[in-house]
């Protein structure tokens, strides 16, 4: 691919983002292609770029997706609707817990399946732990992207053993809960749980005020990631871009309040908004939104009524929803997390989709790192959240 | 002042050096194979066959080969063949029991549905995992004699749920046995009433 | 059929006799030698198993797990081995940790092809035992094994970090059982073995060929009535 | 050849030691033991042995301290990640763990029994000579430094000019590495490091100009002299207890970071961007022998830093100048490496036009500025009483007014963000 | 936010002679959705995503879904008078008719609006047929969110999105030939040792092994695949 190729290159980009500088001397060579991944270390896992480059700044970013494609969708038509769950541990391995949900809001909605008050709580309690999981999870393997070596990747694996020993002793996995239910969630968190859980909201906020001592007014950090990946809210809201990511660019949007599924309509918390959407704005909103979790969990954990944690009506085995379609959806750690089902009577749905946040927001992967270098390109995918799993599913 | 986040920076992590001598909570490693972690009540790794009695695990286990897991099983990694006799459990009633049973903990996503569906409490998940081999296929195929444990050792490792599923069969079996008392007692009723030739004959023969 | 990737290492295409059996004469001049030569076995042994320095490499759930491993409350570190290197060409250990898709496979195996000899293999997690839960997936390779050689197996799912630890633990014990010479030696001293991997293509409907005979035997079949 | 000559060496030892400082014995024992070595040879071999002595000391002690700063690094950066590092790795033919104090050796064997995997199309003879002109040359900056009161290896009248010299050489083998190859990403590697290093000699160089100026000499020895004494027996004469010494000090370091590949300047093997940069296509003990000489480059850069700015071999106070010279030096190296290590724990990576602007327009500047500031030091000798207070401040302002305004320069545009809340 | 019914009488009005009908869902969700003709699919969306009343700026999830041509059998009572006698009640006949339903595949788009936080509106498009007609038009100029949406549903379904700027596989290598999550799609039989063999499995099992090899007597297989 030669430099004269550049002009065709932005001409043929159909949809506005950033235009790469055209150079037309000597001076510049040839243009080098670099195949990143699916083995390479800052690709959060499988996923691969082919980036064109002049000097170390991209003209042309292409992803490949499918590495780790493993037929969740063609699976889930053929296990039970109850069969699915644990399946949809394994999509964002991560936040498993706020899959579960948005699998059990999915059939909830199409069996018209009511959930117990203590149930929600739980949910959003659970919830809401997955999100300071998984936000610190991602702000560390951000600044392992950005170069540091380990540190802040270990402080945040440190918070979140603390997160899974309460996952653990709750549901029995670490990573893999399997701990909703159509109607309700499987067992219910004892009085030592619950005060576990306490402590460790309590105390999250000081680990939280020590790590952003680490990193948030670092100037290295500050110089790398303010002004890099730049994402406008038109664009983000085009391309679908829903989560931390949209809200960083200043998009007031987060289905906690939009939606107000489950009982998120009861608490007092506020959606923080950036007004650059670079990389430093969605490093931000996740930090501030974990600050925001906290109140959620304080307000959560002293409200949590006493009841049963599962529907009494509600049917383990032989589930057979009527025919017909739903889609839930619930706003995940990274973004709309969403079920589309679809039901032909039988116990196994007709057609299961998942509507995969972090494959969603990938879209505007190329419009963000044009004009960047291999350097930013890495902490831009890093930004973005993704998880294999759940992109190629 | 420019560098003055970074210094904070070196603070935090000076702070966590220090604090790896004298502070637990800076210094969280568990020396593994010396130390292990006191694992949950509720962790779970793959399934075994509760056995009511460890003397003689393959007469008292409690599953019926009834098949209910291997149907409900989403990765399919179970496989069950029903026994051709009965043999009485323990209540004495006769039951059918499993003459072939398999799992192959190298598909289990140990997702603990098995136990969940299973109505007779025959089934449980394991705490074991340090079970890396060299082996794949004989090593992680589990047969019966390999799945079947003790009671005991299901209230080992999972003490309150144990003692709940205990309750719970005991209070079933204690309601079967005085429903068979009173089947009895009726039985017997019924034949007094056969005897006397006043009444009715029973409906049924 | 296949592809050659590399050629530092090549593969032996026509049959290779197996190793000269050893005889008892040579057997009794390597006891004679034997002091030197176990103490350098030991040393070679002790080298090669306390540092193992694993390939950063992750494919899916199980790789959050192998992170989890080397960090602070589990150290991987402690047994020498938290050194990951990026690069195959300086990793002694591929934890293939996770689902290998069809799609992954050939890079997987080049991978393993690119890193240098000495090297061992990990299969971590029910997926890259034998494809696991998402075994009957179109896309889904069952089990890494039926391409390269697998040292360890750790099932779960995800396996616990300290199971990871537990299958190092195996490992070094492996390791310190090679032996130099003989027939007990480990796979790259021996010339009969092969040391690359052929990389499987992409077919029309699925890899070709979907599995390699030289490192793959299944075993006897166990056939089921119903 | 007899006896008689390693027997008086002996039995002058006791008398040694009565002398002062200087001529104490544990500060005269390299030089005893040395010379009890070679008192065995016949004279004309002396020289040569004696130097071979020194290159197989030298060897031998750093690349034992190689070994043990790369289990320093791993153990503290476990230390600061809250987990204890290597401690596990038994003595060989023992079971004795001893804090995994054999962990570098098991990593030694197991790179040097491991394959030497050359890529098809790489220049087999670039690849295999990269390791070895990187090792060789920074084996040679050992050469100059004063590591003791009475160890230095070469008096050379331009020692430091030889040093930076020597040390300029290894940007050569790393751009050989990552030509040879003939991958991506090493390409990628030699260009960032040929520019980065390249940037970063200037400030480098700079930074010592200063010293040089002020002590008169370009020999490393009289550098150190020129460091000697106390002022009221308490502080140091130290170059870096000066306001121009303590900045030339500082770009030295930074300069020495970005030199030595270290953390945050470590763009050449960025592992999250390339792979492993230009030791991608690397394995075995040519990795190793990459891996010891940056380790030697580090140290050699902190040593050099060490006779610059601190002091040399000087002991700090008067009261402690009984121990030994080399002891002091090694301290000032330990202290320094662990300097590295805890700034590579701590730091992210610089992206590479913000690290050639750094170099440029932050480090260059201030360097020069530190030349003039050093040359008004060395003009102002003579003030004195209020004066002298007068001299300190005008200094002090000339370090610290530049650093100031440059830096708000160079942050200009970042800053930490206020957000707004949507309710 | 309008009902179903409401946006379909506003799009007849504004584009007349487009094909909209409003697809009811059965369900207890009553998510229910219209059917567009293809010929104003990229017009009615366009009028969708700027309207302001509507403004459905994001399109949240696009869905494929294969309807297999299935037979359906009808049952339908006919009731003939007797002609002889017309007074007893008419003879009722039961006939049955078959009926070939022509298969299709159907892309369901759902629609947010985040100006008006309303939604979602759901459409649907569907293909002539399963094979030669499997196109409906691209809706990527309209939404971005689209672009890989639409390719994944290319690459798993086989529907072709006209006007798509950039459509490919994207999950599957290039060389693959099938469309996976069709129905009627059948896996390459690459069947190893499975001990646990259920349904499908079992099937390819005994195919496999027809006749069960004595157990002492087995020798390892090599390779067991086809």
């Amino acid at each position: 691919m030669s430099v004269s190729d550049l002009s065709a290159l932005n001409a043929q980009r159909a949809t506005p983002g950033a235009r790469v500088r055209e150079v037309h001397d000597s001076f510049h060579g040839d243009l080098l292609e670099v195949s990143m991944g699916p083995h390479h270390p800052s690709t959060h896992g499988v996923f691969r770029m082919i980036v064109t480059l002049d000097g170390e700044t991209i003209v042309k970013l292409k992803p490949v997706f499918g590495y780790l494609h493993r037929n969740h969708e063609k699976l889930g038509e053929t296990v039970t609707y109850l069969g699915s769950m644990p399946y949809t541990d394994r999509l964002d391995y991560l936040s498993s817990m706020t899959n579960n949900w948005a699998y059990a809001l999915a059939v909830e909605k199409l069996a018209g399946q009511a959930v117990p008050e203590r149930a929600e709580y739980v949910r959003v309690i659970l919830a809401e732990l997955t999100r300071l999981l998984n936000h610190t999870c991602l702000a560390g393997f951000l600044m392992q992207d950005c170069g540091c070596s380990g540190t802040p990747l270990m402080y945040a694996f440190r918070e979140r053993e603390y997160i899974l020993d309460l996952f653990e002793s709750l549901s029995g996995s670490r990573m893999m809960c399997n701990y909703q239910r159509f109607g309700g969630c499987r067992v219910d968190p004892s009085a030592d749980w619950l005060a576990g859980a306490q402590k460790l909201t309590d105390r999250y906020g000081t680990f939280l005020d020590e790590f952003e001592t680490l990193l948030t007014g670092n100037e290295i950090i500050m110089a790398r990631t303010q002004g890099v990946g730049k994402l406008s809210p038109e664009l983000a809201i085009s391309a679908g871009v829903t989560g931390p990511m949209l809200r960083a660019t200043g998009v007031n949007y987060d289905l906690r309040k939009v939606d107000a599924y489950g009982v998120y309509p009861r608490f007092d918390f506020r959606v923080p908004l950036g007004d650059h959407g670079d990389v430093y704005d969605r490093y931000m909103i996740r930090v501030l939104e974990m600050r925001e979790s906290i109140k959620i969990l304080q307000q959560a954990l002293a409200g949590l009524p006493a009841g049963p944690i599962m529907d009494p009506k509600a049917k383990l085995r032989s589930f057979r929803p009527k025919a017909g379609e739903a889609y839930g959806r619930i706003e995940g750690p990274k973004g709309e997390i969403g079920f589309y089902l679809l039901s032909d009577g039988s116990p196994n749905p007709y057609r299961y989709r998942i509507r995969p946040p972090s494959f969603i927001n990938l879209t505007v992967l190329e419009d963000m790192c044009l004009g960047h270098t291999v350097a930013d390109a890495v902490i831009i995918l890093g930004s973005v959240d993704i998880v294999l799993g759940e992109v190629d599913r | 002042m420019l560098g003055t986040g970074l210094l904070q920076g070196l603070g935090v992590t000076a702070k966590n050096f220090v604090g790896s001598f004298h502070d637990p909570a800076r210094l969280t490693t568990i020396e593994y194979p010396e130390v292990k972690t006191k694992l949950p009540e509720a962790y779970r790794n793959f399934p075994f066959l509760v056995t009511e009695n460890a003397t003689d695990p393959m007469g008292t286990l409690r599953c019926v080969a009834c098949q209910i897991c291997e149907k409900e099983c989403p990765p399919q990694c179970i496989y069950i063949e029903k026994s051709k006799d009965k043999k009485p459990d323990a209540t004495g009633k006769p039951q059918l029991f499993p003459a072939v049973f398999a799992i192959d903990t190298s598909v289990c996503m140990s997702c603990q549905i098995c136990v969940e569906v299973c109505p007779f409490e025959a089934i449980k998940m394991d705490q074991v995992y340090e079970i890396a081999t060299t082996d794949r296929f004989s090593a992680l195929l589990l047969n019966r004699e390999q799945l079947a444990k003790s009671n005991a050792y299901y209230h080992e490792i999972h003490p309150t749920e144990a003692a709940e599923v205990d309750a719970r069969l005991a209070a079933e079996r204690k309601a079967a046995e005085e429903k068979a008392a009173a089947a009895a007692a009726a039985k017997a009723a019924a034949a007094a009433a056969k005897a006397s030739p006043v009444a009715k004959p029973p409906l049924t023969a | 059929m296949f592809k050659r990737d590399s050629e530092d290492c090549p593969l032996s295409q026509e049959v290779t006799p197996p190793p000269p059996a050893v005889t008892e004469a040579e057997r009794d001049e390597l006891r004679r030698q034997g002091i030197l030569l176990t103490s350098l076995q030991e040393l070679y042994t002790w080298g090669n198993s306390h540092s193992v320095w694993p390939l950063n490499f992750g494919l899916a759930c199980c790789a959050i797990e192998m992170i989890a491993a080397s960090m602070a409350k589990f150290d991987i570190a402690r047994f020498g081995s938290e050194v990951f290197r990026p690069s195959p060409r300086q990793a002694d250990l591929l934890i293939v940790s996770g689902t290998v898709t069809k799609k992954m496979a050939p890079q997987v195996i080049r991978l393993w092809n690119q890193m240098p000899e000495p090297k061992y293999c990990i299969a971590m997690g029910a997926c890259a035992i034998s494809g696991g839960p998402f075994k009957q997936g179109y896309n889904v390779l069952k089990g890494i094994d039926r391409f390269i050689p697998v040292d360890i197996y750790i099932p779960g799912c995800p396996p616990r970090p300290e199971a990871l630890l537990h299958g190092l633990v195996q490992l070094q014990k492996k390791i310190q059982g090679f032996k130099l010479t003989g027939p007990d030696a480990p796979r790259h001293l021996r010339d009969d073995q092969p040391c690359n991997c052929p990389v499987p293509e992409f077919g029309e409907h699925d890899l070709e060929p979907p599995a390699n005979p030289e490192v793959w035997t299944a075993p006897p079949a166990i056939v089921r009535k119903d | 050849m007899t006896l008689s000559g390693p027997l008086t060496f002996l039995l002058q030892l006791p008398l040694a030691s009565a002398a002062g400082a200087a001529d104490a014995f544990l500060e005269r024992l390299p030089l005893v033991a040395r010379d009890w070595v070679t008192s065995w040879l016949p004279e004309p071999w002396r020289w040569l042995v004696n130097s071979l002595l020194s290159i197989a000391v030298i060897l031998s002690v750093f690349g034992l301290l190689f070994a043990y700063v790369t289990l320093a690094e791993r153990k503290i950066l476990g230390r600061i990640q809250n987990r204890p590092g290597p401690n596990r790795t038994p003595i060989p033919f023992t079971k004795l763990r001893f804090f995994g104090l054999a962990q570098p050796f098991a990593d030694g064997v197991k790179s040097l029994t491991k394959e030497d995997v050359v890529p098809r199309g790489a220049d087999h003879l670039l690849h295999f000579l990269a390791p070895v002109v990187l090792l060789a040359f920074s084996i040679l900056t050992f050469a100059v430094i004063p590591y003791g009161r009475h160890l230095v290896p070469v008096e050379l009248n331009a020692g430091v000019l030889y040093f930076f010299a020597a040390g300029a050489a290894t940007e050569l083998a790393v751009f050989m590495a990552g030509w040879a190859s003939r991958n991506k990403y090493s390409l990628l590697a030699a260009m960032r490091a040929l520019a980065q290093l390249i940037s970063y000699e200037l400030p480098l160089l700079l930074a010592w100009v200063p010293v040089v100026l002020v002590a008169g000499s370009l020999s490393t020895t009289e550098i150190v002299a020129a460091q000697a004494g106390w002022q009221f027996n308490v502080i140091p004469h130290w170059h870096v207890f000066t306001p121009w010494g303590a900045a030339g000090f500082a770009i030295f370091m930074i300069a020495a970071l970005a030199e030595s590949n270290r953390s945050p300047f470590d763009l050449p093997e960025a592992e999250s961007e390339l792979i492993a940069g230009h030791l991608t296509e690397y394995s075995g003990f040519k990795y190793a022998l990459f891996f010891m000489a940056e380790y030697f480059g580090m140290i050699a850069l902190s040593g050099m830093a060490i006779t610059l700015f601190l002091g040399g071999w000087h002991a700090p106070s008067p009261y402690v100048e009984f121990i030994p010279s080399y002891v002091w030096f090694m301290g000032k190296l330990s202290a320094l490496l662990l300097g590295f290590i805890w700034i590579r724990a701590t730091f992210p990576r610089l992206r590479m036009d913000q690290l050639t602007r750094f170099a440029w327009k932050f480090l260059v500047p201030l360097a020069l500025i530190n030349l003039g500031n050093a040359a008004f030091w060395s003009l102002s000798f003579h003030w004195s009483g209020p004066f002298q207070i007068l001299r300190w401040l005008i200094s002090v302002l000339v370090v610290v007014g530049p650093f100031v305004l440059l830096g708000r320069k160079l942050s200009a545009g970042v800053a930490p963000r206020v957000y707004r809340y949507a309710v | 936010m309008e009902s179903p019914e409401q946006i379909r009488d506003r799009l007849l009005a504004r584009f007349p002679g487009a094909e909209i009908s409003v697809v009811t869902n059965p369900g207890i969700a009553a998510q229910h959705s219209l059917l567009l003709g293809a010929a104003h699919a990229r017009a009615i969306a366009e009028f969708l995503r700027d309207d302001p009343t509507l403004k459905l700026d994001q399109c949240s999830n696009v869905t494929g879904i294969d309807w297999p041509e299935k037979e359906i059998v009808e049952t339908k009572n006919i009731s003939t008078p007797d002609p002889a006698n017309p007074a007893a009640p008419p003879k009722v006949v039961e006939q049955k008719t078959k009926r070939l339903q022509p298969g299709f595949l159907e892309v369901v788009y759902h629609l947010y609006s985040i100006t008006h936080r309303h939604g979602p509106v759901i459409f649907r498009l569907r293909t002539g047929n399963r094979t030669d007609q499997a196109t409906v038009p691209s809706l990527t100029p309209v939404w971005r969110s689209c672009e890989f949406q639409e390719r994944e549903v290319f690459d798993l379904f086989g529907v072709t999105f006209v006007g798509h700027p950039d459509l490919r596989r994207i999950l599957m290598w290039d060389e693959f030939k099938d469309h996976p999550m069709r129905r009627d799609y059948v896996e390459p039989d690459d069947y190893e040792w499975e001990p646990t063999p259920h349904g499908a499995v079992l099937e390819k099992a005994k195919a496999h092994y027809p006749t069960p090899p004595a157990p002492a007597a087995v020798a390892p297989v090599k390779g067991a695949v086809a």
